[in-house]
């Protein structure tokens, strides 16, 4: 059987799900029924802007209640919330396909989620749960959920971004259109493998889109007074051959423009992109991090452009009923608390996982 | 005395060798501004300035490349790498570059700087932001290390170290951070390669580094209470250079030989002693050399998972007791 | 059964596995119109094509972690580091990514991947391109680690190792690559995690590795004709798995071990073979256990100085013949 | 003592030479007297040339005698000739001040040669010889002379370019108006550690002068194969925010100048630079190659080009006489011959040196 014809076979028999499918597939659907609303009925059309809605709320109501759950002191490790950049997360998501690989960094929460991993997974991930996608044992900066399409986060700043690379050989190599999304902050386009990784994907002309979430900072750091450029991923895109494309992350709209334009043209064989999302994170880096290296009034701007505010407001204003929205909040919220429910009631994970799987064979013998 | 968190020594030993020497300078990631990620550089950048306190990008073979081009110029910089699992991505700096020059120079170079990192596990971070990686630090012929078990030892270790005419790892225990102990007044110096006896005992040596350290002491304690067995507790407190006096002595008096050490089983520091007493103390052993140490496996994040994968005192007490019956 | 060089097996090996199976791909820096600096992989270029034989540009974390991607999407790539001195600048791929990712993700995510790399010293090439490492490699949990002796072992084993599912680093040896020997025609697949006896003896155990085999086979020669000593000789082969069986049943068999070991000394293969024995095959023990070392120092470039600081025939006899007086 | 006084002690005690002392301190001198000749009394001036044409004559007389030396079998290890690149080792080190810093790589000796290292010094390595600079402990890629500004030369690709950094950090501290020279090759571009230190420098304008000798070839591969761009270092300049610098790396005076240019403003605390010098090595990567990947009439073409042919040339042109370049240049081959001599005469290193200065203490010890 040569790799074509496992590929189709591979193809046939599988069990991925995707975020779009999991809405779809959703209780709530029904809202989802066409409508004559033409002012939604423009190149994204108002299914894809629904889902879009649903999703950015998903992200955000599963990552507040990430933040709840750390006050009450059941989240036990570090946490790095995507607060206000949702809208490149689900921008992204929404264009990809459910045989598409996703790579992201420990700030992932979203990433994981967009794709289609439970709630519950992610939840109990980071309370150290059973029921975490990887039953506690990666914890919060290695969300994964490879049946997803979730490859993997990444907490060693830079380090997925050749791995991505790699997964966009495998898909040249074997012949399939998948495409990879690698997602990474403005701090990491200042670390080596940033760069080996950039010029790598040219050259080969890899399947492969970096996706910069500039939210201003490195950890503490503001990025402007590290970096020798204004746009530090925009600004590189010509030393890697690449086009220079900047996006506002907090419009999901756009996002989903710019994604679908890169992903057509990486399928069609046309090479890897660079793009820098200009947004912001509304909570500090990290649960330790009261954020308080930025200047007054920085974040109230912000908010004024919340990416779930702006969407709603963009719905709305093209005629989506408040009550369709409502309904959309209020199942989200419902499930989001079901989910939590059911971390809670997940035991820890059985000590009998320290001693699995590092190998292929399920064990972790270094010996005979 | 005063009484300090270790995470208030570390701070303590920097300032101390920054206000002795205008030579000392410091750069890392969100040291400045920000204090650390762990607060243990909290005042300097408000002592010191942005001249000697310079926050970087996230470049970790740029910090430690300035330090070593720094250190061979005339400067004595200390550099942190904000997670010892981060000596991934600039280990060809630190084991190529920085720890050969002087050899292979015929001692045209000296480099003098200090590389100090959060190790160790107990945050429920995961396995790459938890690991003790002093074992790679330890079989790199060219590095000094040293990695201190309280604030005392911390401030004047750093101290020895930022003096030190060669290239020194610290690495600072993340679990120790918070933890207080008594520091003496003024200025204060260690010596490397010193270890210390923090329990004397006759039945059973016990050497232990940095987390451990506190975790053998109170094995010791509840194995003399609880069975009646008498240990002696080394903290190595330095790997490099290692005081094998120290070690050789102990186990000359006690016939029995324990290592207590957080790194992965295979070729961990643990390893590297029992082959020296092994050698060396042969004659003098009554039993086989113990090493307590994590299994050879990735450190798992969840709280349960991590806390039972790290030896624990529950673990050296079981071990020891079984052992030397 | 044709007589290759080791260099020629590479090659062979890595072909058998091409042809064999059209996912594995190979990539590295000159490895393809080139056939590798050693010239270890000729004729691969020609035979498979550039889609499957990838020359890259000097990114070894780019190498490495296409590699990484690659294999958790359906490939079995087999990447090249040219030197492993050169594991320095991709270690992070290698320690913190490669090595923990099945765990990490409770197994979601498989890497059948190889890294080859030339190791040793020997070729006058100064500290950064000598080095032995595979120490290096054996300090990580996730990594699987051969370093084969002969021209048979290393074809068979790179075949083990790109059918293993796990990630697997193959240590060729650069001093050994002109050596020739006899490779059994056709198909050979070896098992990795298997020692080999290759000269039984009676008074002591040597246990060695890659170029210290050769020199230890001619030591144990040596010291049973000149001094009737009769040592048995084991090739490690693999030290991830390690084969602790053939080794303590041999130790328990002659009571003295000694390992010969080209890394330097602290926390080398040597010091956990010890530490393993030390505590187990303990009481079969007639004698200290010696491990002879190169020093805990960088390589010297110089022939004299080179040829004089890895263990050398001489000193393997020296060595033996002294501590079994 | 504070450091700048620290600094006037050292510098008034210093005993460093200088290729331009080297040269001028030289039994030839006499033939480098003034003479009435206009034309050559341009921006560089005869002196300046002759002493460029000594320079130009030693780096290739030393570097073919190497290469004598190892047919003979009396280099033991591998080396690394830059046989056709010498006009940018030369045109550098001219516009450098006895107390500048230069990095370089495995490919070093004409660099360490410029800075005035002895030739027996650089020969005597290349055999293990105890006269070797580093008595033979670093070999052929290690060549150093701290004494002489030269820094060292780096084995690893890449790594002495955040090295560098810091030596113009610790300049930039001191208040010294030091630069740092950095040389690497176009393959080196591709690195993590390359990114990384232009970064760096850039951000904190640091007086250092990075310096890409583009010589078509990383090793055996062609740079355009494995580069997204034409230019490996001038095209991602603007990433680091410096101008784009290419330079004809044949031109000795060509370098000169641009070394110049761009020392004089990393003094003045004007920050980085990165010059792209266009080049082509005569000779294999190193001494196992015989460089059949070359497409054929290649090397002709740029033998066309040589540059100690060119600048030789040009100084006739200029009204040179030939009998004092005949001078110059049977003198370089005197000095050759006896460097040559010295370094066969002087002894393997002693074995003791193996133990010795790994650290400061002189020893190697690490127990008590
Ligand atoms: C190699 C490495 N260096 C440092 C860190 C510590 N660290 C974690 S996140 C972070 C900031 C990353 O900033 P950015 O890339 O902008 O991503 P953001 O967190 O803003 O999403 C740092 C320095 C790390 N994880 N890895
Ligand atoms: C990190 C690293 N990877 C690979 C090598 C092997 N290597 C030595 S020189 C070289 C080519 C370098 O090319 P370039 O930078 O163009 O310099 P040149 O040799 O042409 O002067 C390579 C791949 C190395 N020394 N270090
Ligand atoms: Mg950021
Ligand atoms: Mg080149």
């Amino acid at each position: 059987m040569n790799l074509r014809e496992r590929r189709k076979r591979r193809d046939a028999a599988s069990a991925y799900s995707t975020p779009q499918e999991a809405t779809e597939n959703d209780s709530m659907t029904a809202l989802d029924q066409p409508r004559p609303l033409s002012a939604a009925d423009d190149d994204i059309g108002r299914e894809k802007r629904l889902r879009m809605f649903r999703l950015l709320l998903e992200l955000r109501l599963t990552e507040k209640r990430a933040y709840d759950l750390f006050l009450q002191n059941l989240v036990k490790g570090t946490s790095h919330l995507s607060l206000g950049q949702e809208a490149v997360a689900a921008g992204f998501a929404l264009g990809m396909r459910r045989d598409d690989y996703t790579f992201c960094t420990y700030r992932g929460h979203a990433h994981t989620l967009a794709r289609g991993a439970p709630m519950s997974g992610v939840l109990g991930e980071l309370m150290g749960r059973e029921c975490g996608v990887t039953a506690g044992k990666g914890g919060s900066m290695h969300l994964t959920s490879v049946e997803h399409g979730a490859m993997g986060s990444y907490a060693i700043v830079g380090a997925h971004l050749p791995v991505a690379c790699g997964a966009a050989w495998s898909a040249q190599y074997r012949g399939t259109d998948q495409v990879t999304a690698c997602f990474f902050g403005d701090g990491t386009t200042n670390i080596g493998a940033f760069h080996e990784a950039l010029n790598f994907a040219a050259v080969w002309k890899l399947p492969v889109v970096f996706v910069c979430e500039n939210n201003l900072y490195m950890e503490y750091t503001p990025i402007g007074t590290v970096t020798a450029v204004e746009h530090p991923a925009a600004d590189r895109a010509a030393a890697y051959g690449l086009a220079r494309t900047i996006v506002d992350g907090n419009d999901a709209d756009a996002v989903f423009r710019t994604a679908s334009a890169a992903f057509a043209r990486a399928r069609a064989g046309q090479g890897p992109a660079l793009i820098e999302a200009m947004t912001y994170r509304h909570s500090g880096h990290s649960r330790a991090d009261p954020a308080q290296y930025r200047p007054k009034g920085e974040l109230d701007e912000w908010l004024k452009r919340d990416p779930i505010k702006i969407y709603r407001e963009r719905l709305v204003s093209l005629g989506f009923p408040e009550v369709d929205l409502g309904a959309i909040e209020a199942d989200t919220e419902r499930r989001v608390n079901e989910a939590t429910e059911a971390a809670k009631a997940s035991p820890p994970p059985p000590l009998t996982l320290i001693e699995k799987d590092l190998w292929a064979d399920g064990g972790v013998a270094w010996r005979n | 005395m005063a009484e300090l968190t270790y995470r208030e020594a570390v701070a303590a030993g920097i300032a101390q060798e920054m206000a002795r020497d205008e030579r000392v300078v410091f750069l890392g990631e969100d040291i400045g501004a920000a204090g650390g990620v762990f607060k243990a550089t909290v005042g300097l950048f408000e002592r010191f300035g942005p001249r000697r306190v310079r926050d970087t990008p996230i470049s970790e073979q740029a910090i430690i490349g300035a330090a070593m081009g720094a250190a061979m110029t005339g400067l004595r910089p200390i550099a942190e790498i904000m997670f010892s699992d981060f000596f991934g991505v600039c280990w060809d700096m630190i084991a190529n570059e920085i720890a050969k020059t002087r050899y292979m120079t015929n001692g045209q170079i000296s480099l003098p700087l200090v590389i100090r990192t959060a190790n160790g596990a107990g945050s429920r971070f995961g396995a790459q932001h938890s690991q003790s990686v002093e074992n790679w630090a330890m079989a790199i012929p060219g590095l000094k290390v040293v990695a201190p078990s309280t604030p005392a030892d911390v401030k004047a270790l750093i101290a020895a170290a930022v003096r030190d005419p060669d290239p020194v790892i610290v690495f600072e225990h993340k679990s120790l951070y918070a933890v207080k102990g008594e520091v003496p007044d003024g200025e204060t110096v260690d010596t490397l390669g010193s270890a210390k006896v923090l329990h004397p005992g006759k039945d059973c040596t016990i050497a232990a580094l940095a987390l451990m350290v506190p975790r053998a002491l109170e094995a010791a304690a509840r194995l003399q209470s609880e069975h009646g067995i008498s240990c002696e507790v080394i903290d190595l407190r330095s790997l490099v250079p290692l005081d094998t006096r120290t070690l050789l002595a102990s186990v000359e008096k006690t016939a029995r030989l324990y290592t207590v050490e957080e790194n992965p089983r295979l070729c961990g520091w643990g390893a590297e002693i029992a082959s020296i007493v092994a050698e060396e103390g042969f004659w003098n052993l009554d039993a086989p050399i113990c090493r307590i140490t994590t299994p050879h496996i990735p450190l798992p994040a969840a709280d349960r998972l991590e806390d039972a994968t790290i030896p624990s005192v529950d673990r050296i007490v079981e071990t020891v007791r079984r052992t030397m019956d």
